[in-house]
């Protein structure tokens, strides 16, 4: 369960960055299967699973960028550009592996992170459940309460977020709008790339056609169910894995699997209809400092 | 030597040269007033000095230094600072946040949160401002919102001000400490340029004006000795204009529009506290007030886009509820307050927004279509008849200025020929020459029969137009009065609560 | 494997050759398309081998959907040219019924289903006779001393998609088990996509932790999650379609193979020797073509689980044991068949 | 200078989308030539394949049939501010409710049994589409989650249908077959085509009328740009909102309808790759003009008729196709790129009115 909720909640943490600077996240599905491709490719040529982390973190970083330059410079609807982006994501990763593995389906085996907490094993209760989990566990934690200090404490979090909230009146602050949102999008594809690296490198040990799984469109609901505040996607984002675990753990009871695999989504909709209601997006979303 | 000279600035926008060859100088110490009809591109101009639009042509130099100003960071860096005419705010996020981001206070890696908000607080109490320096701007009403504005201008320390319509939703009393504090201000040796469109306050604060008719300058750096208001008006229009449009009411007719008992609560505060209120036919009832004393609030109701807890509202003997569409229908109009949220679709055409709300009458729709002809010939009608100045009716509004994007409003509501009008702030931000012509439109209608309930924080235009004077504060009533018999002094101090309120007389 | 795709159809080179008289042949691929290491891949290999020996040329399409096989036969068969036309799997009938309608003297082969129709050769295979000696290999390895089975008396199943194909070889699997170990508890969980191998590993994970020690996966790439959580947890793992078992050698103890590869060859064998004929033809563990292999596996196979095994495989050849292909046939089935010597 | 480019500012758009479609295709050719492919000879498969006969031509328009439904259904949605995502999950109930009408024999003439079935599958569609609109504004629910999420639960709804109550005799999981009568009629025979490409030309043309003549387009509009203002001219807005998103469901659903009647002729487990996601990528080849999404279709359809055609032909990836048609939709949608790309650039930007939409 925590396992699976690494990716979601590192892609929805980027989700975070992305829409509090202004814009919309709908490109994190290509963020994070490039994120996974390049990793498996760094660590495919490198022979060094932390090379392949780095590199997952650049492949989002590459697609952040063309996100920013795409929806900062050129003003392009930040729906289609994303949309755009995830198609181009797929069809570049399949061709690519095709190009240097041989094959479409998936990649050759790679090195592999695979690091585990195993140092906490001795601790009673829960070193049981944590020692098994990858360290990236720990850091999307931290990341995630680092963000929170971060864009709410911070000068640096609180000019992001009058980008985010009034392009115009950031600019006319003097705080350098443009340069802001890049960096939302750089952080939020370096974060997805993260959760993508952590897919094929730290999870598997290769790279699989189209791994990312729609996990990018459920980071963005989660991004947004939590409010845009990294310490809800922290719980958003265990909410939902907890949610998935629980329908593995109830299939095989006899009940038709694809009642069962709607159940996360089902929550999803109820907590929205009945918990959090009204979520407002940051009002400048969309919006540029010159118009 | 000058702190702030621009020479042969030209901005050209894609339909319009907003700016043509203009120089403009501002002396040190001095507070320059610019003048000039909407449209004329005062804005223009002074986002062009702040660095939020880069000019085509032309020079600026800064206590003599040649400058390139390309962004509001390097007009910061060059102690400019500007108030806007539309705000600059995040709703959501608190005073203290609009005010410090981008120069805030640190402890560390992190904001220090306390230092900030003293710093705020201490400000705010030096210019009596009267605003919590935690709360969310979304929770202040425009003129707090006003003050914010001119707060994180003076907390960067601006020794260059800019402040564009600053005054145009402030009481008088505000302008009064508005230009205290701009007097320091100069004291402190800063300079100062004020746009505004009233021409009282001009004479009253500036000591030079420049003029800027149809993006030239025809008045550069004039003295203001021996001008009247009537000159300031003559030069901005190219003509003579009517400053004081108010005329006797020779036709009130019978009781019309009757508000009882009006009571509203949000999140359960109670804004309205029972409001009642009367209007004859003909007759125009001004409600003074300053602003979040329950003016939006009665506007919503009275306009049906709030339901009010508890009681009535009669036009004639029929009672009216139901929501924005149906008080539309029966013939109340409404030109709000905020054009640019509440008054227009910006995005769309003039055309569109002319109909904007009437376009179910037959007139426009048939059978669930658009009669695309009339409304064109609608629309051409009202451009002419209301001289919006545009190249055509399908521009998009948001290539209007501030004053024309206004008349499109008053247009709209004022081609349906309503019986009840709710009109508030129907002048703000309008030059005189358009402020005229709609003061002119307004008293028509009343000449017409027509009932009209005037809201407005500008005085002079509540004391100029209305037969009667009731004063909003603190969601009541606490004043109605035949406008002859009021002065200013004591409906300024009504509208701050500051008398007892014997006067109160339910109509 | 694959890989040597490259050698293919060699499209320029391939339009010089055509003066004599060389067989050309189509093919239109399952969904999914190549690199699935399976159905496509295996097709692929097979006629990339037909290629090799009887110097025939091949093209192929791979549909993105449902909605496109039919496209796709009719490009085939409106170019005239082909010889004979192959489709994979029952979900192409529809569109194959379709097109066989309009081009009634065009040769089809059909591979895995048992669509009857004139001119068309189809090749049926049987899911469950595919599954059912991993099966029989996981219920006596569960409770066997080898090394990385535990005591429990678990084992599972995972699924890419439910699907009725795949059901039956979830049938086919248990079946397996439970003939040779009644008590034996078979999970069973579907990962919902055959491209999620992280929700693979974690559905695995999850049976590991359950106390299963031998899951047979039929999960596509979403499989290769599986062999990993079977590595991590240090458990088995089963293979399936083409010989997986290369992949983790030393945690794959074999593959529920099915030879896609041989069935497609063996059309064009066929139709190059001229005994191709229309009509439904089964292929079997009778006919080798599906089945189990331990090849390339270092997993060494307990001497006497290798022996039942053998034993089990013969009475089917034989047809002695017909194994039940749908849910609701299972457990009756199960009661009244179980293995003795 | 100003005048000059004034006018690009003004006749952009179809020139920017054909500029940048041509680009795309620059793009293409270039990451072909380093890949050692050779792009000439795929361009004349592409355009052989999708373009060279009357079969190609047909399947074209096959292939561009529900690209269609799905750019006009998202773009109804997008005119409302509306990001409908879910157009895919409304795609699936229309057909799940066409089909399941369609194969029920029904004692009524053919014509009409087909024409209650795409009515029953707009309805369902509309209905799902609705839902989204109602958890809107009723609850405040972004529509960008509710969509993601309908998709995921309508999805795995029908394939649970089609896996178990209502599941065909043998081994594949799809409905029994609609009967004969209530199918869509061929246009060509011998030839897949049937009348659903017509039906699509008709929607759009509807779409466009409805959009500009009627009193709710001119709302929809209203509502899209500026809500608060719309609100207080008397448009209800959440009413709107529900109608654009109804309309938007009902257009998926007819996609759907069409679709099951058409090439389908049954529902069929995963018979979508996708056409409600790819209906974004038409809006916005279009930049949301209705006639544009007919002709943007066909474009996507050709490619992807093309891409099979380049498949059957030679060794070069179907992905390359793909990555085209990524690159036109970021091109198509970024008219500044192409401008600073063709040097158009000059001098405007600042301040510009970006183009009209
Ligand atoms: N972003 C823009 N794009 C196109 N035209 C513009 C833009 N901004 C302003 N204009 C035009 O430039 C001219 C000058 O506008 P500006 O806002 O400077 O006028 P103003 O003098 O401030 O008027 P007001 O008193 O109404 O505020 C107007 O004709 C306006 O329509
Ligand atoms: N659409 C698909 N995409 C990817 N993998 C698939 C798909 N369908 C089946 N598989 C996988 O292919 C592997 C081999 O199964 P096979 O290809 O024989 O099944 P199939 O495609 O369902 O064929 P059939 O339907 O005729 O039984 C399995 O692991 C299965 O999970
Ligand atoms: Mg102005
Ligand atoms: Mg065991």
């Amino acid at each position: 369960m925590f396992s699976m909720s690494i990716p979601l909640i590192l892609a929805a943490l980027g989700g975070v960055y992305s829409v509090r600077s202004g814009i919309m996240a709908l490109g994190l599905e290509s963020m994070i299967l490039t994120g996974a491709f390049t990793a498996a490719v760094g660590s495919f040529y490198s022979g060094s699973a932390w090379i392949g982390l780095l590199c997952g973190i650049l492949g989002g970083m590459i697609f952040g960028l063309c996100h920013g330059l795409l929806c900062i410079r050129y003003k392009v609807n930040q729906v289609i550009s994303g949309i755009g982006l995830n198609l181009l994501a797929t069809a570049a990763s399949t061709l690519l592996m095709q190009i240097i593995w041989g094959n479409k389906g998936n990649s050759e085996a790679v090195a592999s992170v695979n690091t585990k907490l195993t140092f906490l094993k001795d601790v009673p209760v829960l070193g049981d459940i944590f020692s098994r989990q990858s360290v990236l566990l720990i850091f999307t934690i931290l990341v995630c309460i680092a963000s929170w200090f971060i864009l709410f404490k911070t000068p640096f979090g609180l000019r992001l977020r009058m980008v985010g909230e009034n392009p115009k009146a950031a600019s006319s602050m003097g705080i350098p709008v443009r340069r802001m949102k890049y960096i939302g999008v750089l952080v939020c594809g370096a974060l997805a790339g993260l959760a993508g690296a952590y897919l094929s490198i730290d999870s598997l040990n290769m790279f699989v056609r189209d791994m990312s799984a729609s996990r990018g469109y459920i980071a963005i609901a989660i991004a947004i169910l939590s409010r845009y505040n990294p310490l809800n996607v922290l719980l958003c984002g265990s909410l939902f894995a907890l949610c998935d675990a629980v329908q593995i753990y109830v299939q095989g009871y006899g009940i038709p699997s694809q009642l069962v695999q709607m159940i996360p989504y089902i929550v999803t909709l109820l907590v929205l209809a009945f918990g959090v209601k009204n979520i407002q997006p940051p009002a400048g979303v969309g919006k540029y400092e010159d118009e | 030597m000058n702190s702030v000279e621009m020479i042969d600035i030209v901005k050209q926008y894609p339909l319009v040269r907003a700016v043509d060859h203009v120089s403009f100088s501002l002396g040190q110490g001095e507070i320059h007033s610019l003048l000039g009809e909407n449209g004329a591109g005062k804005s223009t101009l002074m986002k062009i000095l702040y660095g939020m639009t880069l000019p085509d042509e032309g020079e600026i130099r800064v206590n003599g230094e040649p400058v390139k100003i390309k962004s509001p960071k390097d007009a910061i860096r060059l102690g400019i600072g500007m108030v806007h005419q539309h705000f600059m705010l995040s709703p959501v996020m608190s005073v203290t946040e609009n005010i410090i981001v981008n120069h805030e206070p640190r402890k560390g890696w992190l904001i220090d949160e306390k230092k900030a908000e003293q710093e705020i607080q201490a400000l705010i109490d030096r210019f009596h401002f009267n605003i919590n320096a935690k709360a969310k701007v979304q929770e202040l009403s425009v003129g707090e919102q006003q003050r914010v504005e001119i707060l994180k201008a003076i907390y960067r320390g601006a020794n260059i001000l800019i402040l564009d319509e600053p005054t145009a939703v402030l009481t008088p009393q505000e302008v009064e400490e508005l230009f205290v504090i701009m007097r320091n201000l100069k004291k402190d040796n800063k300079s100062i340029i004020i746009i505004t469109h009233k021409l009282k306050e001009t004479l009253a604060i500036a000591d030079r004006i420049s003029v800027l008719r149809d993006g030239k300058m025809v008045e550069s750096g004039l003295p203001l000795d021996n001008v009247t208001t009537s000159d300031l008006a003559k030069m901005m229009v190219g003509r003579d204009v009517e400053l004081n449009v108010r005329r006797e009411n020779t036709n009130m007719g019978e009781e019309f529009f009757r508000i009882q008992d009006l009571k509203l609560s949000e999140r359960g505060v109670q804004v309205l506290k029972g409001i009642s209120l009367s209007i004859r036919k003909g007759e125009i009832l001004g409600v003074a007030g300053i602003e979040g004393n329950g003016q939006t609030e009665l506007i919503e109701v009275l306009t049906g886009l709030r339901k009010a807890d508890s009681g009535t509202m009669t036009m004639g003997t029929e009672a009216i509820h139901g929501d924005a569409h149906a008080f539309l229908k029966h013939k109340i109009g409404h030109i709000p307050e905020d054009r640019l949220s509440r008054g227009l679709v910006a995005e769309m055409s003039i055309e569109d927004n002319l109909i904007l709300g009437y376009h179910d009458e037959p007139q426009f729709l048939k059978q669930g279509l658009l009669q695309k002809k009339n409304i064109q010939s609608y629309a051409e009608e009202a451009v002419g008849e209301y001289m919006i100045k545009t190249p055509n009716a399908r521009e998009f509004v948001s290539s209007l200025s501030g004053g024309n994007q206004q008349k499109v409003v008053i247009a709209r509501v004022f081609k349906q020929n309503p019986d009840v009008l709710i009109v508030a702030q129907p002048t703000r931000g309008v030059d005189v020459g358009a402020m005229e012509y709609i003061h002119h439109q307004l008293l028509r209608l009343r000449d017409e029969g027509k009932a009209i309930l005037l809201i407005s924080a500008d005085l002079d235009e509540v004391r100029s137009l209305s037969d009667r004077i009731a004063v909003i504060y603190d969601g009541r009533i606490v004043s109605v009065q035949q406008a002859e018999d009021t002065d200013e002094l004591s409906l300024g101090l009504l509208m701050t609560g500051g008398k007892e309120e014997h006067h109160e007389q339910a109509v | 494997g694959n890989g040597g795709k490259q050698g293919g159809t060699d499209n320029n080179g391939g339009a010089a050759n055509t003066g004599d008289k060389q067989l050309k042949v189509a093919i239109v691929l399952s969904t999914g398309g190549l690199g699935d290491k399976n159905f496509n891949d295996m097709s692929y290999d097979g006629l990339t081998q037909a290629k090799a020996d009887f110097g025939i040329d091949f093209q192929y399409v791979e549909p993105e959907s449902a909605s496109d096989f039919e496209a796709g036969y009719r490009q085939f068969a409106d170019a005239g040219v082909y010889d004979l036309i192959i489709g994979l799997a029952t979900d192409q009938n529809d569109a194959l019924t379709a097109v066989q309608a309009d081009y009634p003297d065009q040769k089809f082969s059909i591979i895995d289903s048992s669509l009857e129709l004139p001119n068309v050769s189809a090749v049926s295979t049987k899911w469950q006779e595919q599954t059912f000696l991993c099966g029989v290999y996981a219920g006596l390895g569960t409770l066997s001393e080898m090394p990385k089975a535990n005591a429990d008396n678990v084992v599972g199943v995972i699924l890419g998609m439910d699907n009725p194909n795949l059901r039956s070889g979830v049938v086919g699997f248990e079946a397996g088990v439970k003939y040779v170990n009644p008590e034996c508890e078979v999970l069973t969980a579907t990962v919902g996509s055959f491209n999620d191998s992280d929700k693979g590993k974690n559905i695995a994970m999850s049976m590991y932790n359950k106390g299963a020690d031998f899951i047979q996966h039929i999960a596509g790439a979403s499989g290769l999650g599986v062999f990993n959580a079977a590595k991590e947890a240090d458990r088995y793992a089963f293979g399936v379609g083409g010989n997986q078992n290369a992949i983790e050698p030393d945690y794959i103890p074999a593959t529920s193979i099915r030879n896609v590869n041989e069935m497609v060859y063996n059309e064009v064998k066929a139709l190059v020797e001229g005994t191709w004929t229309e009509g439904v033809k089964i292929s079997g563990l009778k006919e080798e073509a599906v089945g189990y292999s331990n090849e390339f596996s270092n997993v060494e196979v307990p001497e006497d689980i290798a022996a039942v095994i053998a034993d089990i495989k013969a009475k089917i050849q034989s047809g002695e044991l017909v194994i039940c292909e749908t849910e609701d046939e299972l457990d009756s089935w199960v009661s009244s068949n179980q293995y003795t010597k | 200078m100003s005048k000059l480019s004034n006018r690009l500012m003004k006749t952009s758009p179809i020139v920017i989308s054909l500029v940048s479609f041509v680009l795309a295709i620059l793009v293409s050719c270039v990451i072909m030539l380093l890949c050692g492919y050779d792009p000439i000879f795929a361009y004349s498969v592409i355009i052989e394949g999708s373009l060279g006969s009357v079969r190609s031509l047909t399947n074209t328009l096959i292939q561009a049939t529900p690209l269609i439904f799905t750019g006009l259904a998202f773009m109804v949605g997008k005119k409302a501010t509306l990001i409908n995502l879910g157009v895919e999950g409304q795609m699936y109930t229309g057909a799940m409710v066409a089909a399941l009408v369609g194969m029920t024999p029904l004692p009524l003439p053919g014509i009409l049994h087909l024409l209650l079935a795409l009515v029953c599958g707009v309805i369902g569609g509309g209905l799902a589409g609705a839902l989204i609109g109602f958890l809107k504004v009723r609850f405040g629910s972004n529509e960008v989650i509710t969509t993601t999420m309908t998709n995921f639960i309508i999805i795995n709804f029908c394939d649970y249908l089609v896996n178990y109550p209502l599941k065909a005799e043998g081994a594949v999981a799809q409905t029994n077959k609609i009967v004969d009568g209530a199918l869509l009629g061929k246009m060509i025979p011998g030839y897949q085509l049937t009348w659903a490409i017509v039906i699509a030309v008709l929607a759009a043309l509807i779409v466009k009328f409805v959009l500009e003549k009627t009193r709710f387009g001119y709302e929809v509009r209203a509502v899209g740009l500026n809500m608060k203002a719309a609100e207080t001219a008397g448009i209800k807005v959440g009413g709107v909102m529900m109608k654009a998103m109804l309309f938007s469901g009902a257009l998926a659903g007819l996609c759907g309808a069409v679709h099951v009647t058409s090439v389908g002729k049954r529902f069929i487990s995963g018979f979508s790759p996708g056409y409600g996601f790819s209906g974004i990528s038409v809006a916005a080849l279009a930049s949301d003009s209705p006639l544009g999404i007919i002709l943007a279709g066909i474009i996507f359809g050709a490619l992807k008729t093309g891409a099979m055609y380049l498949n059957m032909m030679s060794q070069i990836p179907t992905e390359f196709v793909s990555v085209i048609q990524a690159l036109v939709v970021i091109f198509v949608s970024a008219p500044l790129l192409i401008r600073a790309l063709i040097g158009a650039d000059r001098k405007p930007k600042k301040g510009g009115r970006s183009h009209a939409e």
